[in-house]
């Protein structure tokens, strides 16, 4: 689960990594502009405010008394090259910010109305994980700002990286080493060593795929403040993270957000081929397939796995698209075939779906399977380049 | 011979008491799996299929000392699982949980490079080696996918396997060895930890890669090809390679960040270092074919 | 630091360990007997009054209703043997069980009123450390009630053990399989597993030496009950160990008090010289010779580490024994002879012992001690077993 | 030769800037320590007593490779600090800190193990090749005492140390290696684990142990000498015979616990594995020299 900035940045203000202080402002579906705009003045009127008296000591780091970020709230990267961040030097501007980043984006959910840190450097700090090594990996770099892929391919000089051994945990000589091999000294060095540990408290115990601060401010005064946050929640642990949960604003569309709360892996293109497939390997190659044959995907879907039974809800999901066939392809051994043919058979009788389907339905008990397809009128292919191509054809309009 | 586990390998189960792995376990032993305790707390004197229950691995390896342990425990008691069959000096173990903790998986495997020892898994069907052992659930009974021959293959995935092996077989091989080590970002053991066991297995002739998007471990395999460690015929697969850099598509871990990870790069240093790489499962056996008798 | 048993039932209950219902009296310096009876009548009446409504669920298990065990809260071990202990079937009892235990041992700080439970049977479970292979050590046995090395030797098949590593940690399969191991099933073995992994962690959380539950009871309805608590805190720990303090209760003698808030090492004994001397491996030593020559000894102090600046206060502990001679036996090198010699000539200045004293300092600016002493009227020995032989010929009244 | 270090072996300090690090770093290269690097961490580019001072024993390291290190760290940084060495590479440490929290010393131990390295300490003088080189505090200037010779020492002590010395050199012998293992409950390395060395040392004619009550690291030694393991005549004087039981004297981890640990259950292991035990100091150099030359 990806966190919105403001989330992560929560959950890092609770460990003890400075933040600005900010005020959140929700997009109201159906509110008007009109409004939008006075409740983000507002905050930013609140923050002025705070700036101006400092009562807000405990999480704030010193502002500029009047200006302002404010950041669309959504997870994916390149906010600022996509319009989605805009500072403002008054109010009234950042009310004008708000509307011109929903302007850039109507599925924005939520800004971020921040106060406006004195920045003197931009630092780079991530914990993940690195599988060959098996150990949690720091990577930090005295160049923030901008994608670590970039700095690594760059100025790799620049990136500094920790291996922490899992079940030693991160040491102090770990942090402070880090600090000094980026070229801070004094109380910055300090100060970095000990945002160092408070993410790592934050990876571990959040059960993070991903912990990052990019960029991280040391501001004019000296002080670490957290520019923004990305933060990964490995959804293998949601069971013991209880803290977090899926929410409207994590996801771009409604059928997206749906798939999530039925625990579906559901990925929304534009093209023209619904797939509902079985485990991410076949999905991704049949993706893979339809690119090959010049067709476009609609929407990512797996069906199998623990979902195998959800024969129903995957195609209703599907349906929610502009798509024109929906191409189910699986080779199940738990995923039973037999199972899966009769779940579509109903999933169709109930649904009565607008749009032709393609199956592929192999693995065990396929010939039940098989079986099950033709009593239903469907005519059940066995080869998985064939369905493929037939999808494509039938969305070209080939084909019906 | 074979590698990882053969007819002969004696076999502990954990958590195979329930009704899925009951319904494995039986099919294991059916296939000559030689599986010589199960492991259950709170169960010790009831059997399984024959096979005597114990309340833990010690108490079990006491009695019956397994080389190889088949975990069929949940995801978040996979851990606890595999740290038990370690710690009761069991050195090969496969965990088939799909949906273990990242930062578990990442426990798991450094436990088991600390014991020296090798965890398949998890989100895997296991291994299986066609007509003498398998450690998982294959659908071995599916004649035009699982069937003995001299291919070794190793794979990130599940149902592709199956389309992939199903290939290998219709181009006329068969299977010596399969390993799944699974679809987690990092999984307990890597494609190029077995490399030296088919160089050395006399019943693999090839070996068949299953990857995809993501990782770094096909390019572990490119690095021990072109140094030479592997002198076998590789040929891979890999899905993915049309997928939208930065998207997350599936649990599986295929997740493509920037230059490093994508199907374009490991196809790259596969094909430098002397592998074959198929662009579609069907090709797999072409270009076996192509390599191997 | 040894707790006192309540102290440790305080922890432990804190970490999810049940213990019986308590009422804690303490002993009054110069109180009188008759209000010591009626306090812990008051508090047995409490206890039973609680028993009657079970408003005790939070803390207490099922006890008799009328029955409790009076105990003497002291660091010493076989407190029953000693009379230390005892049962009372009524707050009566309970007032007449504490005057004898006083009458017993004039020395005790503090009593513990228990509720009595009623038990099925008893287990012991403690964890401490393997020096050898660097693991904690869980041991466990299905015969509790006994000392654990009695145990070992009479019964070693029954005692069964757990190696935790400490970087892994104490893992849910261990704590279950040693359940399993002592013969226990269902819900005994499950609450057994609980309580090994709650001791576990106050002993990983107090940086304990030993964490110890003997006899963990089972009582007649199937309640894993701790029935004692042996929990010693590392001394080296304290620093971070903020919630324990140095207790007057801790101790036998307000000296063995006084030397442990001032960090010095120091034990009671019955004899005749005062031991003051440098290093834990000396001052046994000493301790040794003084024996091997007919002597006795009154205390073992340790004169020397951080505390060999500390002459004056070491002295004034010694000149609280009845001791007939003060022996001083160093060999020091951080802790100068020099600075030693000057600090014993110091404070015989300001104590005017009533006592000789013997005096043997070597090391670090030996010469200059020897001077310093030989100023100051002392003659100083240089051989340690010419020390101890004269300060026995003068403990023994053969020589001045 | 000697053992664990000698004039050649490079070594870096670690926390030497303060006062008293300082004072015994400039003892230690007056005897000849090869002092390459310090590492005190803020403190890169200074120098201490012409040695270079480096933020981290990583950066240090690739400077100046060190193969000991010598710890001046307080106690409850000293777990840190082992760390930090042994993750630069040096599997040899010294760390004299004096209240190590238990459980940090078993963590220490547990990593020195996993890393193949040995480390002395805490709550010790240090390690003394007299003449040669110093990892520690030992007054070596007091000639009665550290003089070079042909006698291995191995303690737990640190004053003791001193008088039992005294009288090793009194009886005409003087010193090769000492190894102050120290006196701590868990010390990072036991006695039994420098035999080898000692074996091999051709300036090694004997080894003395200072030993006392508690623990089990004498039995071991005896284990080692009754195996044949260690040939060289052993000498052993250990303090708290008469020790009541049960009464923990000091904080040196001098806990008599019930029959095993007594000096009386020592002493019969040593004896039996045909080891000398003295009783008193004194007794250690009329010992030697009914042994050695």
């Amino acid at each position: 689960m990806k966190l919105l900035e403001y989330q992560g940045k929560a959950v890092f203000a609770e460990a003890g990594i400075t933040v600005p202080a900010s005020r959140l402002v929700t997009v109201e579906p159906g509110g008007t502009k009109q409004a939008l705009r006075e409740r983000t003045a507002e905050a930013a009127r609140e923050l002025s405010a705070e700036g101006a008296d400092g009562a807000d000591g405990a999480e704030g780091a010193e502002g500029n008394r009047h200006g302002v970020v404010v950041k669309a709230q959504v997870t994916t990267g390149g906010r600022g090259k996509a319009g989605l961040i805009k500072t403002a030097g008054s109010p009234e501007e950042a009310g004008e910010a708000a509307e011109a980043i929903l302007s850039r984006d109507a599925t924005v959910r939520a800004l971020l109305v921040e106060e406006m840190v004195s920045i003197e450097r931009e630092l780079y700090l991530s914990i993940s994980v690195d599988a060959p090594s098996a150990r949690f990996l720091i990577l930090a770099s005295a160049s923030g700002g901008v994608e670590i892929e970039t700095l690594a391919l760059e100025a790799p000089e620049t990136v500094k990286r920790v291996e922490v051994d899992p079940f030693f945990g991160l040491q102090a000589y770990q942090s402070r080493g880090l600090a000094f091999d980026l070229g801070l000294s004094g109380d910055t060095a300090k100060q970095f060593a000990k945002v160092v540990g408070a993410l790592y408290e934050v990876f571990r115990s959040r059960d993070a795929e991903l912990a990052e601060i990019n960029p991280l401010f040391v501001t004019s005064s000296g002080r670490l403040v957290a520019g923004d946050s990305k933060l990964i929640i490995d959804d293998n642990s949601l069971d013991r993270q209880k803290e977090f949960e899926v929410t409207r604003e994590q996801f771009g569309t409604e059928t997206e957000y749906a798939a999530a709360l039925e625990g579906i892996p559901y990925v929304q293109f534009e093209g023209d081929i619904s797939l509902m497939c079985a485990g991410a390997g076949l999905t991704t190659t049949v993706y893979d397939l339809v690119q090959f044959e010049g067709g476009t995907v609609a929407n990512y879907l797996e069906f199998g796995g623990p979902n195998y039974r959800k024969a129903r809800r995957a195609m209703e999901l599907c349906l929610e698209n502009q798509s024109k066939v929906i191409l189910i392809v699986t080779f199940g051994t738990i995923a039973r075939a037999d199972v899966m043919a009769e779940g579509i058979v109903e999933a169709i009788a109930e649904l009565k779906p607008d749009r032709p389907i393609v199956t592929c339905i192999r693995g065990t008990n396929e010939e039940s399977a098989t079986q099950t397809l033709r009593d239903a009128g469907i005519e059940p292919l066995l080869d998985t380049e064939e369905a493929v191509r037939t999808a494509v054809a039938i969305a070209k309009g080939e084909r019906q | 011979m074979s590698i990882f586990v053969d007819e002969t390998t004696p076999i502990v189960l954990q958590g195979a008491t329930g009704s899925e792995g009951s319904f494995w376990a039986k099919h294991m032993i059916e296939l000559g799996s030689n599986v010589v305790s199960a492991v259950t707390p709170g169960k010790e004197g009831q059997e399984l299929h024959g096979v005597p229950v114990y309340h833990s691995v010690r108490r079990a390896q006491a009695v019956n000392e397994a080389e190889a342990a088949m975990l069929f425990v949940p995801p978040r008691f996979a851990r606890d699982a595999v740290f038990e069959a370690l710690d009761a000096g069991i050195r090969r173990v496969v965990t088939i949980a799909d949906g273990i903790p990242l930062q578990d998986q990442v426990q798991i495997r450094a436990a088991a490079r600390a014991a020296g020892a090798q965890v398949v898994g998890g989100n895997t069907s296991g291994v299986i080696s066609p007509g003498k052992s398998m450690l998982g659930m294959f659908p071995y009974w599916i004649e035009r996918v699982y069937r003995p021959g001299t291919v070794g293959i190793m794979t990130r995935s599940g149902s592709l396997t199956n389309e992939v092996t199903a290939w290998v077989v219709a181009a006329g091989f068969g299977v010596s060895t399969l390993v799944g080590v699974g679809g987690d970002l990092v999984p307990g053991s890597r494609f190029a930890e077995f490399l030296p066991a088919y160089e050395a297995d006399d019943d693999s002739e090839a070996v068949v890669i299953v990857g995809e998007l993501g990782g770094s471990m096909e390019e572990e395999v490119a690095e021990l090809v072109a140094r030479g460690e592997f002198t076998k015929p590789v040929v891979a697969f890999l899905g993915g390679r049309t997928a939208p850099s930065g998207t997350r598509m599936g649990h599986a871990g295929a997740i493509a960040t920037g230059s490093s990870g994508t199907v374009a790069a490991k196809v790259a240093a596969l094909e430098k270092a002397g592998a074959l790489v198929a662009d579609r499962p069907r090709r797999v056996g072409e270009l076996l074919r192509s390599v191997a008798a």
